[in-house]
């Protein structure tokens, strides 16, 4: 291995951070489901970078099991994206705030 | 390999109640396959109760030493069985088994009901798992697993516009916070190369070279179980989901999860984190722990003050209870005597709160039932008309205040009288004047119920939901029990929380 | 076995009259109450126990065999069911168990709906009450005196006057916080004697704390812990006594309750902060007591006149009363802070003779107002015309409560002043012992001016109804109250002697480690 | 054999008795409650005189433990009761009146069918009955707390027989007034009680009481242990302190300046029991409460100074404003504080026979006043104000001879029995002021009130009695009954001859002192047994105690010491006749003029009795109630209103921190980002991650 | 050597430019193209990691299980909105 394992970390980082970027500006649902998939993925990054780095399938095992309940995830999400589309029209999170205070 | 060591000595009887389960949710989409379109709601709810009966049982069981010994690890070192999953395995199903009971009156009229019970069964699996996860790998497919029914669950109510708000809130925050928490767990990998709580433990004990990188992955981490537990400011997500949610999913959520999710952070923290060798590092994860605890205790109980809805007021009071055991966490004391006193109070606190709260939130659902309506208003007479309820939710609410008709009363007098132990007397002090505030939004309720003259002239009370009636009546019987009957589940929590502070 | 049959009674005679139907239940509760009334002069009669339960050197009564069971493990240490009475307790006990009894017959008359909810509350608060007298665990005994504040609360709030929801959340939530207070202060006693005591047991946490074994806990020397600690519970408990400056959630509630509840606050609920003041504060630690003594005695003092001056600005004669409460327990305080055997006795005493004074002022006020329904001083006028039999009673409980001698009141408060005019542990005992006194002019100025006005006089009402005589079952609970108060005045021995020998601990213990005398 | 002495209690107990009867089957009795109380009251009298006569022949006192009230911490409190000379006469005394009173009810209240007050009167025997047990115990008790007690339960009974017609508007008003004015003595009183037990450990009068102690501390200075002093006070000043706090409830009971207001309008009573309480017997209670202890105040010059100068003061004062009075009650009452003020100063000089003396005649000569009084306003159907009178001398000769007794005696003319005690009283101070200035402006004021004395007793005489009758109803005056004369003829006997039993002017003069059989009686104690304590109850004791503990010297003698009584008795004589002759130059006459107007404004100031009653009710109402008043608001905008503020800024903050669920979820994200971040930062600071 | 790093450099280029088109994008349809960008390069990366297996899982799973689902929902959630805009 010849990158430095660091340069992964901050290549995750960065990736983490659009995520985190991106469901702070944007509105719309997909793009909050995206940016979450993105913030995943860095973890993943994170992950198998380390396994390889520590020489243990721990880190990939886990990257496994994360990618798979990311799908979970994204199944739910957009179940009830539809959901939220047919009762309020747009698939815009800010539109829901029936509820607050 | 025989079956029974595939994953170590008797796994299949130490996760007989998650296996129950689990079997039983099978079972229900058995049973619902059969005939998608008139779903037989009684022989579903059977199931369904029997099977969570059954696996609250086992429970028990196991805990009175019916089963093996316990304080072994499965599946090489990923799952553990011991007093502390074994208590919190028995919240989880007492949680769900009130749910069921007070679901099958709530169901009536709606569709999807093998869905429902099928989710709730999952959902307390995953929470089951969590209180047997062993290491950051099974305590985050532990987490999802807990966390993605939960999610289907509160938007379950589709044509409910508050349903599916509060479950997209939920479900947006709740991703995001599991991508929060993964990251994290992926920098405390980076910094010590295992997932195992024993070995990040080991690793962290010996000294990492990454303190940032293992300290923002803790921090990360925690706000990962900040969203689980509810906790200031991980807490959006909360009241809106529980004001949206169906009542017995509310109450599921707050309760069930919210322990499941206290308990992790308990073994994780304890385990992995080991508070000494952290302290040195210069991650000092109890000062964020008080800092959240405080908050918690604040914002929950101001909130909760002037709200003007009954399940909302319920909402923010869990919140506030969150801060409460937010303190065991809070008030442990690298190489404090009583680490264990704190750590079992909080633990005794998730038992009691879990039936309390439980308990509280069905009544709303019998409110639901009933069409009474959501503000404090519309609450008022029913104690006339509905009196046995109605008392029952009075002892709840007075129990969730701390007052001692119940085993409220003595969690937190563990929780605080572990703080003050240790040294913390600020916690104590905070929390016990927090409980006074909540004592004065429980009493609108109870207010509400028996002293205010409804406005228009009461209420059509259509029926006597047996199932609600009978799972507010036990949860509020237990809570009294527990008032004299503490001992053996303090003495659990005390052997549970000795295990993990060791 | 007595105690715990008492409270089994109270508690499952409570459960029968909830269910019973609402037109059985004040005769079935007052048929219940009998029980523990009787008991309670049973133990009373057959008492004979001396010294004070904190001590080793008590001769114990009535201690059960169910006595130190453990109820509860918690980590090394055990929650015990310890019950017993002394010479301090055991008279509590009876007085909550008269007062109980005529309260329920006071409220045959106003209270006219919900009525098997109303005596099954009354009845659920007295076993509470006799908990908090007799319990001697201190985790127990906190489930009793938290048990208190349940029922009163949905008694005040349920058949309470037209403010009961504002007087009914402020009593929860003030009372409330003072127990917070207090827990905390006790907690901090506890962590102080970490690894010393086994069990929550009140006895034995005393003696150890006596016996030196109090150390330390995070920045706090000993002695700075048993100040603080001290204090918390002192705040504690001065809002249940009340003292000034926790008192106003008081004359609301004493205001908004009705007659037969009003009864049992002023009779017997407020005797819980003075006795809990004695049994905790004045018996564990009585060095800081007396270290701080004048603070004390100020506050005693500031009590009793501020009290009395509230009480002379009152038009309503309930908040009369109420507000006259807080100026007698003001003497209470400054014959608990006096450590001598009249000063704590007396204040022992004050505490029964004001339960039966205050109690007989508030069933006559209700008597009053249940025929006249107005309580407002400038409403009625020589109502005494029409209503003899109430008036003079009421007269009659005026003077005891301006300490007329041969009534109760005076010895009480007699004892309290010899008791603090020579307390060698207070400086300037005499000067806050007179300005205390001064009380007794403040208390008969505004009964005096209350009774001229509305009893006296030409008789003047706006009623469409005639004003008659109440009815027997009203004023009967009256006339047992005199005679008791009578009884106490002009024979405080019958008392007097059961207090002192539980006392004399006291008061040794405090000349012993208070360094005083 | 029954000794006389073992059946003391009984004196109190039979009118206690008949109290309860009354209270109880009162209204079912013929006359309602009277004859009960006659008998109970002759019964008393009875035995007050076989107590009298048994401590006569004997020469025996009596000393017994009644009833042990309360026994705890190292001193107990008991009743008992005390029979010495001093208590016996005054028994004598008290039940005597008591009866006489009683008697005169019946025709005043039972006989008056205007008056009648339906189902009242059992009421009023009642508070008679339980008055007389209680004065008759506070006159036995055998020490100061059980005299307390007894003086706090006389002043009930004075509370609700001042307030006995209570349908009215100014008798309840007059009722508090007095028991609040009292009360406020009491408190000192109290006060001094407890000090008193608390320095002694006893208060018993007697053998071992606390005047022994202290007066045996004082001569010889010894017994100190046995004295609790607080701080490090001076003993004699301690003392002093205790002595002027027990005064304090003299000065409330017996009326005396500046607590004098409430006798006056106590008047709003029924005249029996003005003549009864507020004249004979209560208002004695003051001055014989300091003659039962004066073991412990004669060793103190300044309270007796004191003493002495608020008796004089009050002397005049009140003599004052019984010039200018018309209602004839009123003038009563103000010279009865007049007279207490003279008793008073008789103390503060150490005249402690002359006090005594003066007590017991003014107990029957103003007992004759009043019920003579009585019989006139029952006579003209309640016309109280004299000037509404006139002229009754021929329809009422019986009355008007017997109260021309009781004003002989009152204005001090001689030989009737005010003018030996007045003229004793004066020649003691006179004797003291001599050497000590003070005690002279004493002596001054007490001869200047003798003259007033004369002029407003005989103004009341002339007034009521002589000249035309000036209004319907005295000129058909009804028919009195014997129940009303009978007293009166009693009374007017003994207000005659009472003065024999101690002419001191005449003894002097002829030089015999067996004729002073009062003082005699009074220092029986060493004279009959020589016993070791009797000896400090006794005039004798006292007179040394005065002299050489207290320091107060007779003066040098007058010029001519075997005149002097007799010079000094016609000079205060002289005084008095002038007045009574002033008196009879102005309102002797068929159509007497209000006098009063002439004096201008001193006369308004007088008639407003100083404005002294404006004064105090403005301290009642002008000051305490706006204190109480801003209290209140203080306590319920302050005290209380932090405690709502509490709760509001808790709710208010409640209602602010909400607001940050603002509903939509990207703002929720953004809360926790940043807050993540902040605990980043923060932690990794604290923690030096970062180095 | 250089050459794992250009591909390093060359991979993160590609993530980091189309991770940050994916959440910055205006058009939902591009971004979740350009997310399957993003997937397939950490996709890349894994092979770099001698992760291969995991690899092949992410492109099967993700690219085609997940894109999938985005690209479903975009269909239907934009429908909506169009219906909206015409409507409007």
């Amino acid at each position: 291995m010849t990158v430095p394992v660091e340069w992964y970390l901050v290549l995750s980082a960065a990736v983490f951070c659009i995520g985190i970027f991106g469901i702070l500006t944007r509105r719309n649902a997909l793009i909050f489901l995206i940016s979450v998939e993105l913030m995943l993925n860095a973890a993943n990054i994170n992950l198998v970078a380390f396994s390889h780095f520590y020489g243990n399938a721990t880190g990939q095992v886990f990257a496994l099991f994360t990618i798979g309940l990311a799908a979970a995830e994204v199944a739910i999400g957009i179940g009830i994206i539809l959901v939220l589309t047919r009762n309020f029209g747009e698939a815009d999170v800010t539109l829901p705030t029936e509820m607050r205070w | 390999m025989a079956l029974d060591t595939l994953g170590g000595e008797d796994w299949f009887l130490h996760l007989a109640p998650a296996l129950v389960m689990i079997a039983t949710a099978l079972a229900l989409f058995g049973v619902d396959a059969l005939d998608p379109d008139s779903t037989n709601h009684r022989a579903v709810f059977g199931v369904t109760l029997a099977g969570t009966l059954a696996a609250l049982g086992s429970a028990i069981a196991l805990l009175f030493g019916m089963g093996p010994e316990l304080g072994t690890t499965l599946f090489s070192d990923q799952l553990v069985a011991d007093e502390a999953s074994l208590l919190f395995t028995l919240i989880v199903t007492s949680v769900t088994s009130l749910v069921v009971l007070g679901s099958y009156d709530y169901l009536e009229d709606l569709p999807d009901k093998g869905e429902f019970y099928s989710l709730l069964l999952l959902a307390a699996t995953g929470m089951v798992l969590m209180a047997h996860a062993n290491s950051l790998a099974t305590v985050f497919v532990a987490l999802e697993l807990a966390s993605l029914p939960s999610y289907a669950l509160v938007s379950f109510l589709t044509d409910n516009r508050g349903s599916v708000e509060g479950g997209l809130k939920y479900f947006l925050i709740g991703a995001l916070s599991s991508a929060v928490f993964v990251y994290g767990i992926s920098l405390v990998y980076a910094a010590t190369g295992s997932l195992l709580l024993s070995d990040v433990g080991t690793a962290v004990t010996e000294g990492v070279d990454q303190t940032g990188v293992l300290g923002l992955g803790v921090l990360l981490m925690v706000a990962g179980f900040g969203f689980k537990i509810a906790s200031v400011p991980f807490h959006f997500w909360a009241p809106d989901a529980y004001e949206g949610a169906p009542a017995p999913i509310s109450g599921f959520v707050s309760s069930a999860s919210k322990a499941a999710g206290f308990l992790i952070a308990f073994r994780v923290f304890t385990t992995a984190f080991p508070l000494g060798a952290m302290q040195d590092a210069g991650i000092d994860w109890v000062f964020v722990f008080g800092v959240l605890a405080v908050l918690t205790m604040l914002l929950g109980n101001l909130a909760a003050a002037t709200q003007d809805e009954v399940k909302r007021m319920l909402a923010y009071s869990s919140i506030a209870h969150a801060g409460y055991v937010l303190i065991a966490l809070a008030a442990l004391k690298s190489g404090g005597a009583h680490n264990d006193w704190v750590l079992a109070g909080g633990m005794l606190h998730l038992f009691v709160y879990g039936f309390m709260n439980t308990g509280a939130f069905l009544f709303v659902a019998l409110a639901e039932h009933w069409d009474v309506g959501r503000t404090f208003e519309d609450y008022a007479g029913l104690g006339e008309e509905a009196p046995v309820a109605s008392a029952a939710v009075t002892v709840l609410l007075f129990s969730l205040a701390g007052l001692p008709v119940g085993g409220g009363f003595w969690s937190k007098f563990m929780l605080f009288g572990g703080a003050i132990q240790n040294g913390f007397w600020w916690f104590a002090a905070i929390g016990l004047a927090a409980s006074a505030l909540s004592l004065f939004y429980y009493w609108r309720l109870i207010r509400a119920l028996w002293i205010d003259q409804p406005t228009d002239g009461g209420h059509e009370l259509d029926g006597t939901p047996t199932g609600l009636y009978v799972a507010v009546l036990v949860a509020a019987l237990v809570t009294v029990g527990l008032l004299v009957g503490v001992g053996p589940v303090a003495e659990v929590a005390f052997d549970a929380a000795g295990n993990l502070v060791g | 076995m007595i105690i715990e049959a008492l409270l089994a009674v109270t508690l499952l005679g409570g459960i029968a009259v909830l269910l019973a139907p609402d037109r059985l239940a004040g005769k079935l509760a007052f048929g219940i109450s009998l029980g523990p009334l009787l008991g309670g002069l049973w133990m009373f009669w057959q008492f004979d126990g001396s010294g004070n339960l904190m001590f080793d050197s008590a001769a114990k009564s009535f201690e059960s065999s169910l006595s130190g069971t453990t109820l509860l493990s918690m980590g090394p240490w055990d929650v015990q069911w310890l019950a017993a009475v002394d010479g301090i307790s055991l008279p509590l006990v009876v007085l909550s168990t008269i007062l109980t009894t005529l309260a329920i017959v006071s409220a045959w008359t106003p209270i006219d709906e919900r009525q098997s909810q109303f005596y099954a509350l009354v009845l659920f608060m007295e076993a509470a009450l006799i908990g908090v007298f007799t319990a001697l665990d201190f985790f127990v005994w906190f489930v009793f005196w938290e048990g208190v504040l349940v029922p009163m609360v949905l008694l005040i709030g349920v058949w309470g006057g037209p403010r009961r929801k504002y007087a009914a959340i402020k009593f929860l939530v003030y009372t409330n916080v003072a127990s917070a207070v207090l827990f905390v202060g006790f907690l901090g006693l506890l962590a102080g004697l970490d690894g010393t005591i086994t069990s929550f047991a009140l006895p034995e946490i005393s003696q150890a704390i006596h016996a030196g074994e109090l150390q330390g806990v995070g920045p706090f020397s000993p002695e700075e812990l048993a100040t603080v600690s001290f204090f918390a519970m002192f705040a504690g408990f001065a809002v249940k006594v009340p003292i000034v400056p926790v008192h106003t959630w008081l004359p609301d509630a004493h205001v908004e309750a009705p007659t037969p509840v009003s009864v049992l606050l002023a009779g017997v609920l407020l005797k819980m902060g003075t006795y809990a003041l004695l049994r905790f504060n004045f018996t564990m630690l009585p060095e800081v007591a007396m270290a701080n003594a004048e603070l004390i005695a100020a506050i005693a003092v500031i009590s009793i006149l501020y009290g009395a001056m509230l009480a002379l600005a009152q038009r309503d004669l309930k908040r009369i009363v109420a507000y006259s409460s807080v100026s007698s327990m003001g003497y209470v305080i400054l014959g608990l802070v006096a450590f001598t055997v009249y000063g704590v006795g007396g204040a022992t005493f004050q505490m029964l003779s004001h339960g039966l004074i205050s109690g007989l002022l508030f069933m006559t006020v209700g008597v009053i107002y249940n025929t006249t329904h107005t309580r407002m001083v400038g409403d009625m006028s020589g109502l005494a015309d029409r209503m003899p039999v109430a008036s003079w009673v009421f007269v009659a409980g005026a003077f005891g409560y301006m300490g007329l001698p041969l009534m109760s009141g005076f010895a009480a408060e007699l004892f309290v002043f010899i008791g603090a005019f020579g307390a060698e542990g207070l400086q300037y005992s005499p000067i806050f012992t007179a300005l205390g006194m001064f009380g007794i002019v403040i208390v008969a100025g505004y009964l005096l001016s209350a009774m001229q006005k509305s009893l006296f006089g030409p008789f003047r009402l706006e009623t469409d109804y005639e004003i008659g005589r109440a009815p027997f079952h009203d004023v009967a609970p009256l006339f047992v109250l005199l005679g008791l108060i009578v009884l106490l005045g002009v024979a405080p021995d019958v008392v007097f002697d059961m207090v002192e020998s539980a006392t004399q601990p006291i008061v040794d213990a405090a000349a012993e480690n208070g360094g005083g005398a | 054999m029954v000794n006389a002495f073992d059946l003391v209690w009984l004196i109190a107990a039979l009118p206690f008795l008949s109290f309860v009867v009354s209270v109880t089957v009162g209204r079912w009795l013929p006359k309602e409650g009277a004859l009960p109380g006659i008998a109970a009251t002759a019964g008393s009298l009875a035995l007050s005189l076989w107590a009298f006569l048994t401590v006569r022949s004997s020469g025996a006192h009596y000393e017994n433990e009644l009833y042990t009230w309360i026994d705890a911490g190292g001193f107990e409190l008991t009743f008992g009761v005390l029979v010495d000379p001093l208590s016996s006469m005054m028994l004598v005394l008290v039940s005597l009146v008591a009866f006489l009173v009683h008697v005169f009810s019946m025709g005043y209240m039972n006989d008056d069918e205007l008056h009648r007050e339906k189902g009242g009167f059992p009421r009023y025997y009642a508070g008679l009955g339980l008055f007389s047990a209680s004065m008759l115990a506070f006159v036995f008790s055998s020490n100061l707390l059980m005299a307390f007690m007894f003086f706090e339960l006389v002043g009930l009974c004075s509370w609700i027989l001042i307030g006995f017609w209570f349908r009215e508007e100014a008798p309840p008003s007059a009722a508090k007034k007095a028991f609040l004015v009292t009360r406020f003595g009491d408190y000192f009183f109290l006060v001094g009680v407890v000090g008193i037990l608390v320095t002694f450990g006893t208060s018993g009068f007697a053998d071992g009481g606390f005047p022994q102690i202290a007066s045996h501390f004082l001569e010889t200075g010894e017994g100190a242990d046995h004295i609790w002093v607080p701080g490090d006070l001076d003993t004699q000043t301690w003392f002093s302190i205790l002595g002027l706090l027990v005064l304090g409830g003299v000065i409330g009971k017996s009326a005396q300046f500046p607590l004098h207001t409430w006798l006056p309008d106590a008047m709003e009573g029924p005249t029996p029991v003005s003549a009864l309480i507020h004249a004979a017997t209560m208002v004695a209670a003051g001055v014989y409460l300091v003659a039962r202890m004066f073991g412990f105040y004669a060793g103190l010059p300044t309270v007796l100074a004191i003493i002495a100068f608020i008796g004089g003061f009050t002397a005049l004062f009140a003599a004052s404003m019984g010039v200018v009075k018309d209602d004839i009650k009123q003038v009563l009452a103000y010279s009865t504080i007049s007279q207490y003020g003279y008793m008073m100063l008789a103390l503060g000089v150490g005249g402690y026979v002359a006090a005594s003396f003066h007590l017991l005649n003014h107990a029957f000569f103003k007992a004759l006043l009043f019920l003579g009084a009585g019989a006139v306003i029952v006579a003209t159907h309640h016309h109280q104000d004299m000037w509404k009178l006139g002229g009754l001398k021929r329809e009422m000769p019986v009355t008007y001879y017997t109260f021309l007794a009781g004003s002989l005696a009152l204005a001090g003319i001689v030989p009737f029995s005010g003018f030996w005690s007045k003229d004793e009283v004066l020649y003691d101070a006179l004797l003291i002021g001599l050497e000590q200035p003070l005690f002279l402006a004493a002596y001054a004021m007490g001869l200047l009130a003798v003259f007033l004395t004369g002029f407003y007793t005989f103004r009341m005489v002339f007034l009521t009695f002589h000249g035309e009758p000036r209004s319907e109803h005295a000129e058909h005056p009804e028919p009195l009954r014997w129940n009303t004369k009978g007293p009166l003829a009693v009374l007017g006997v003994l207000a005659t001859v009472t003065g024999l039993l101690n002419m001191k002017p005449v003894a002097e003069l002829i030089g015999n002192h067996d004729i002073l059989y009062l003082e005699n009686w009074l220092d029986s104690g060493t004279a009959a047994n020589g016993g070791e304590w009797m000896g400090s109850l006794t005039y004798h004791h006292y007179g040394h105690l005065v002299h050489e503990v207290a320091g107060l010297h007779e003066g040098s003698p007058p010029p001519s010491a075997e005149l002097a009584p007799i010079v000094f008795g016609a000079i205060s004589l002289s005084l008095a006749l002038g007045g009574a002759l002033l008196a009879k130059s102005i309102y002797d006459v068929p159509e007497p003029e209000r006098m009063t107007d002439r004096l201008g404004p001193v006369g308004r100031v007088v008639q407003r009795n100083y404005y002294l009653d404006e004064f105090q009710v403005w301290l009642a109402t002008g000051v305490t109630e706006p204190v109480a008043r801003a209290s209140n608001t203080f306590d319920q905008g302050i005290i209380d209103g932090a405690v709502n503020a509490t709760s509001s800024v808790s709710l208010f903050s409640g209602e602010r921190v909400r607001r940050i669920q603002s509903g939509a979820v990207t703002n929720y994200v953004l809360v926790i980002v940043m807050s993540l971040i902040v605990f980043v930062v923060a932690v990794g600071i604290v923690g030096g991650w970062f180095l | 050597m250089v050459l794992d790093t250009i591909a390093f450099a060359l991979l993160a280029v590609v993530l980091v430019g189309s991770s940050l088109g994916a959440v910055t994008v205006r058009d939902v349809w591009h971004a979740a193209l350009l997310l399957g960008v993003s997937l397939v390069t950490v996709a890349a990366l894994y092979v770099t990691l001698a992760a291969e297996l995991l690899a092949a899982i992410q492109v099967l799973v993700y690219v085609g299980g997940v894109l999938i689902l985005i690209t479903f929902a975009v269909m239907l959630t934009r429908r909506a909105e169009d219906e909206e805009e015409v409507s409007a």
